[in-house]
């Protein structure tokens, strides 16, 4: 067991905090928002020629290797610059399911394209948006001849509105068992018969929804095997939400040293507000808060790369119950400490905070997550991730 | 000692109830029930629905305009009007100031003054913060200087709610020094379109604009706008602090979106089933709701313990605390039970004329930016930080 | 509506607190828990001078008549004094019962006695101890000619190892509904067939176990409609529990003042204790939480003697889980200003906070009762509270 | 990084459990998972029994009879032993005054106290707290005097946990007076047996016998008994302090305190049905169990960039706070689930010779004594309110 960075780990940290830094603002930032955008071409080559959209690519599938600790560094950065790029949505979830279900084939069209930043994917799944850890998926895939017809809605998106081409769960076969029954398929974006919309969340951020209508592919576009999608989708969602509270853990530290800072400065009763004992210790609890989420965030990105779904489930589960409840807390307490200016939509904080807040809505609420860490069987731990029609690909 | 409400309550409530159904615009309560945006139009149709109906400030004795109602019939009105989706009146006129000319005005400034705010005519905004002085409110620095028979003020008030709709600012100044700093402040009733008066708008973090700074640069005010003596501003706006308080609990909203938190966790599921169903969700809705009693039970408590007219102490701190915390946990959990359908952001879909679709839910779509407003209630009229000091000092002697 | 209380009930407050001040410490308190006891007769024979323990039994059946407020205000002042005296289970629960279920008989036996001092009753109820809100009842009474046959045991009883009566829930039917087929019944404690063993609690009150070794009992014994018996002891549990939250307001009330007494006095690091603002702010709390408790038992007792059975439930439900979680934090908080002295024995702070540890662990924890309340069925706001054999009793 | 444990450490775990079931004498490990009253011959027989392995002192360095285990495997031993139903072991020799001997004692100050300390032979325990010198140690009185050979002491000390079991005491003595109160302050080693020393119980809350007062009138103590210099004391007992954190984490016990809870939700029922499967107890059991592996993973993380011998920062401040919290739920969380069963109270019930019935249910019998008890977790080894402080001030720059 090793707490410490390895020395290229620390240089791929430092070389990214230092392009972000140069290359990306807040103010850039708004413009995008702004302009209805969510990825700008400069950030986007820039992370690829430091090869962050490489990470963590297994390196069989002609990506860069580097697995979860990797992907934190990654994430914790983007968050700490509040960066808008489409890493998670294009990397971690649709390329992982390359990595992890594609054909040889597959992966020398499309991990190339993504690792060199020229070709951005996405993951559209959700359908229901009412129904925490209960959706049923209603889209479709029949066959007809030797291709395949999809049709159905997919909502929400993430970094849809700036894909190249869209990885699509689909029933493919009606079982009694709502995982069951599920492939996965590669469109492309450009697909006359995909109709769609983008708009933004609470963040700024940009999604899209979109209906499939009758969308016809050739069987290359299967991914992976035929009604075996699910496990796979249970992978790469895990290893999103282990890398999306990596991100909301470099938010906080912002958010955190940001409060640190007017504590220090502002003043009220003729001393400044950090000589005030319950601030001070409100402080703390913001602090405490955040070291365990460094604690679980770290914790959920060795174990999310791991082969036992078990301990997957359970640390994954464990690192977004955490974050969620203490990024609700670091935020309000960040509001709260900066009085009036705290509301403003003015100061930096209030991107920071939103952006939390939009984490904490995404990929599992607190209560779920608790329900889903103590439902993990144990027997699990041997098992593992899921059956591949291919070889096993090495885990990194 | 009998907190069972009396035959003629009940029969109060229903009069209430009846009012509410056949005056208040149905496109306005449809809006508040939505949480969707309210303009000064919606609220002054409201306003002057109870203005007509003699109910706009029942609190007041009858010579003022008022019916004279005690605590436990306002309370029955908040809660009663609340259900329906009576929109908030501006409350910086009818709540604020116009106390303070009952009870300190001039008879000219009650007789050049209530009417106009009763009729809705005239509307008001309030003076108070400014960038360097928020909890620390003494401390502040607009100048009134006296120069014949005006005062001009210079200086930035701020976190002015509506002053966009405002006619008129009162608003607290320096006009002299003294030995502590809550001396030498004073009470002035501005004209907001007065030369020299600017408003800023300044967006909040749900993106909307509801607060101003309002800067003044050689605004000229005639003498006869100052409430009370000059120099002795400081304990008027304290008994109008401690006012405000009382009212901020907003137990009937509160029980208002405590129905739609319930409404929500019926239409959205988790794990399969109505989330109201989930043990889980329950006990946290049971809590919150259990604590909204111990809150209304408190009102009801500290308001008859002043009896009428009397000021409220320093217990009516607690409302303060507790009523702000409780709106706070609502919208918490109304966005915990929307869950990612509250995610999309479409502020314009909140307006009056949007015809295009909302993605998500419809009734998920403001919970969001309402969760970061209600942020402000643990802010304003004092924060809770103060109110616990005041609590501290004045209640438990510490 | 009106929070005042009458000027009777004022003057009986005072006096109330006057008796206990002059006739009951806690040195005494402790010499008596040393001593095993947990009723002494000059302070229950005090008491019935007062006329408490005819309060609130209505006066149709030999009471004085009052209240939910009546109760309240001598709940809160036997807690306030932290007193031993059986008054809950002898007058609320037991006495409860026969003024609820009672002949004119068993009324003019019982009552009497009960309001004049001169004979104390207990509800032996409880059998499990380890089902919350589950428990089943296997003690059961069979017929054998006029007579009935108890057999079975009975746990937790309150007040028990003092009375001279029993009243004993057993079960005459089986029936699915595990609360039907209940009926009540009134034993002498001198019953050679009763055996049983008294020890203490966790706040040196000291309840009794019994076996009920086929107890025969004349038809006389019986105390209201067979079978019928559930609604009544819901009835009583109610009132107990509205009760109980009355005490803990008086031990909490107590606690406070305490405490806020050793931050005023107590020094470290050259300033008094009240002088540091983190400790004022949790004062603070406790406060509120106190000042909320007083209105939801103000709002209890109320309501625990209302007809609706709905208004009782959710009244009475609201205030002990509000109490629960108050209390904790009142004691925890408590103990914490106090540092190390909150530790000791030695304080009378100590009995106060082992009192309210107890009423926490009595009548349902806080989460059972956010369930009861959520779940009380609005249509029974029309039902009245049970069906008796006899005519209504009067509600004062 | 890599926070999996390696094959290595997985093969110490398995020599610790062989270990541990081998050598934990039977009825100690019982007494301890059934929270039953442990005697020190209870805890003596565990401490002789690591002594013969070579365990006792496992993280000193190997010249001093311990192991140089680095933090990660002491994290084992500590999960793993606890697991089993370990007692703890006394800390004020080996784990307090033993390792400031190593740093800063005389050559004969170790070999006259190490040897019988790890043997078991001698005990120690922990004069620092005064009845006016709480949180705020440096204030304390106890006066040492010089006279020829010896320090005469005076004074009294107070919360000594054990100090009835114990052979020695480390005190913080005042030997001079200087500008600020942390000056002229020094570390003696006192003989229990002297004259002139007296031992007074105090009762805790839960009615045990744990902590004591020790009365100092003339007590003489050989000046070769002073730790480090004289008046410098004060360092040497912040050295301590923050040692003190890292341990009071308690993880090994909190972790089975949490097996303890699971076995307790399965045999207490809640509607009918056990308890753990009940959504909203299964709630709070999994924010618990998630808390718990967080602050293991921050145990883990701390110790780690200490490295091996190196004083923990501030930030061990944390493990303090958040071990001590956790410790304070998991007994609250137990109570809980043992709901009315856990009233009765007997201690007699905990002790050795106990053949009568319990009633309520014999493992919920002692679970509100603890409750108790443990609420001196956030009290003792530095109050949480000056853990905050610490934080605040040597973390934050506040």
């Amino acid at each position: 067991m090793n707490f410490t960075f390895t020395d290229e780990q620390k240089l791929f940290k430092e070389g990214l905090d230092r392009f972000l830094e140069k290359n990306f603002s807040l103010d850039a930032r708004r413009k995008m928002v702004e302009a209805k955008e969510s990825n700008s071409e400069h950030v986007w080559t820039g992370l690829a020629s430091m090869g962050a959209l490489g990470v963590p690519v297994s390196e069989d599938s002609g990506g860069l290797g580097g697995a979860g600790i990797e992907a934190m560094i990654i994430m914790q950065h983007l968050g700490k610059h509040l960066v808008l790029e489409p890493y998670l949505s294009s990397v971690i979830l649709a390329g992982g399911l390359v990595d992890l279900c594609g054909s040889e084939f597959q992966k020398k069209v499309l991990i190339p394209e993504l690792v060199a930043g020229e070709g951005k994917l996405a993951f559209a799944h959700s359908e229901q948006l009412n129904d925490e850890g209960g959706e049923i998926l209603h889209t479709t895939a029949t066959q007809s001849g030797n291709n395949w017809v999809l049709k159905g809605e997919k909502k929400l998106i993430l970094g849809g509105a700036t894909a190249d081409r869209f990885i699509i769960s689909a029933k493919t076969s009606e079982t009694d068992d709502k995982s069951a029954g599920v492939t996965l398929f590669i469109v492309e974006s450009l697909d006359e018969k995909i109709s769609g919309k983008a708009y933004p969340l609470i963040d700024g951020s940009r999604v899209l929804d979109i209906q499939l209508n009758d969308v016809e592919l050739g069987p290359e576009c299967v991914l992976g095997a035929i009604d075996q999608g699910q496990s796979a989708i249970d992978c790469v969602n895990d290893r999103a939400t282990a890398a999306i509270c990596a991100e909301a853990l470099g938010i906080m530290e912002v958010i955190h040293e940001m409060t640190m800072e007017y504590l220090r400065t502002r003043k009220q009763f003729g001393s400044a507000l950090s000589q005030f004992q319950s601030l001070q210790h409100r402080a703390v609890d913001m602090f405490i808060n955040i070291e365990e989420v460094r604690s679980l965030v770290m914790h959920a990105a060795a174990k999310a790369w791991s082969e036992s779904e078990y301990e997957r489930v359970r640390a994954v589960s464990a690192a977004k119950a955490l974050t969620n409840r203490a990024g609700r807390l670091v935020a309000q307490e960040a509001i709260q400490l900066h009085g009036g200016m705290g509301m403003t939509l003015e100061l930096p904080l209030a991107d920071f905070v939103r952006r939390l807040l939009a984490i904490e809505l995404m990929f599992g609420g607190e209560r779920f997550q608790r329900r889903r860490f103590a439902d993990a069987a144990d027997e699990g731990s041997e098992k593992t991730v899921f059956v591949s029609p291919k070889k096993q690909w090495k885990q990194i | 000692m009998d907190i069972n409400f009396t035959q003629e309550e009940i029969s109060f409530s229903e009069e209430v109830r009846d009012f509410v159904s056949k005056h208040l615009p149905s496109d306005v309560s449809r809006k508040v029930l939505e949480h969707k945006r309210i303009s000064k139009e919606d609220v002054l149709r409201w306003h002057v629905a109870l203005y007509e109906k003699g109910w706009i400030v029942p609190g007041w004795p009858e010579r003022f305009g008022g019916c004279d109602w005690n605590s436990v019939y306002l309370h029955i009105f908040d809660v009663e009007s609340s259900a329906l989706g009576a929109p908030r009146l501006s409350p910086f006129g009818l709540n604020m100031i116009g106390p303070v000319l009952l009870a300190h005005g001039t008879e000219e400034q009650q007789n050049t003054y209530l009417p106009k705010m009763l009729s809705g005519e005239q509307w008001w905004c309030q003076g108070y913060s400014e960038p360097g002085s928020g909890s620390d409110l003494a401390s502040l620095n607009t100048r009134a200087e006296r120069r014949g028979k005006s005062y001009v003020v210079n200086g930035q008030k701020t976190w002015t709610t509506h002053a966009q709709w405002a006619d008129m600012i009162f608003c607290l100044v320096r006009t002299g020094s003294g030995a502590r700093k809550q001396e030498g402040i004073s009470m002035l009733l501005c004209d907001m379109h007065s030369p020299g008066i600017e408003v800023r708008p300044i967006l909040t973090l749900d993106g909307e604009h509801e607060v101003n700074e309002v800067w003044f640069e050689d605004v000229e005010v005639p003498i006869e706008n100052l409430v009370g003596e000059e120099g002795k501003g400081w304990s008027i706006a304290k008994f109008l602090l401690s006012h405000e308080r009382t009212a901020i609990a907003g137990v009937g909203v509160s029980k208002r979106e405590l129905v739609y938190l319930k409404q929500l966790a019926s239409i959205h599921h988790y794990l399969g089933k109505p989330a109201k169903d989930d043990p889980v969700f329950a006990d946290r809705i049971a809590e919150l709701e259990i604590d909204l009693l111990a809150l209304e039970m408190t009102v009801l408590r500290v308001a008859a313990s002043e009896g009428s007219g009397g000021e409220p102490g320093p217990e009516a701190s607690i409302l303060k605390i507790r009523g702000t915390e409780i709106q706070q946990r609502l919208t918490e959990l109304q966005l915990e039970v929307a869950g990612q359908s509250a995610l999309p952001h479409l502020p314009m879909a909140w307006g009056d004329h949007w015809l295009g679709e909302t993605p998500g839910a419809v009734h998920s779509a403001p919970l969001a930016a309402r969760y970061l407003n209600t942020r402000k209630t643990s802010i304003y009229g004092g924060t809770n930080e103060i109110q616990r000091n005041i609590i501290s000092q004045r209640v438990l002697g510490l």
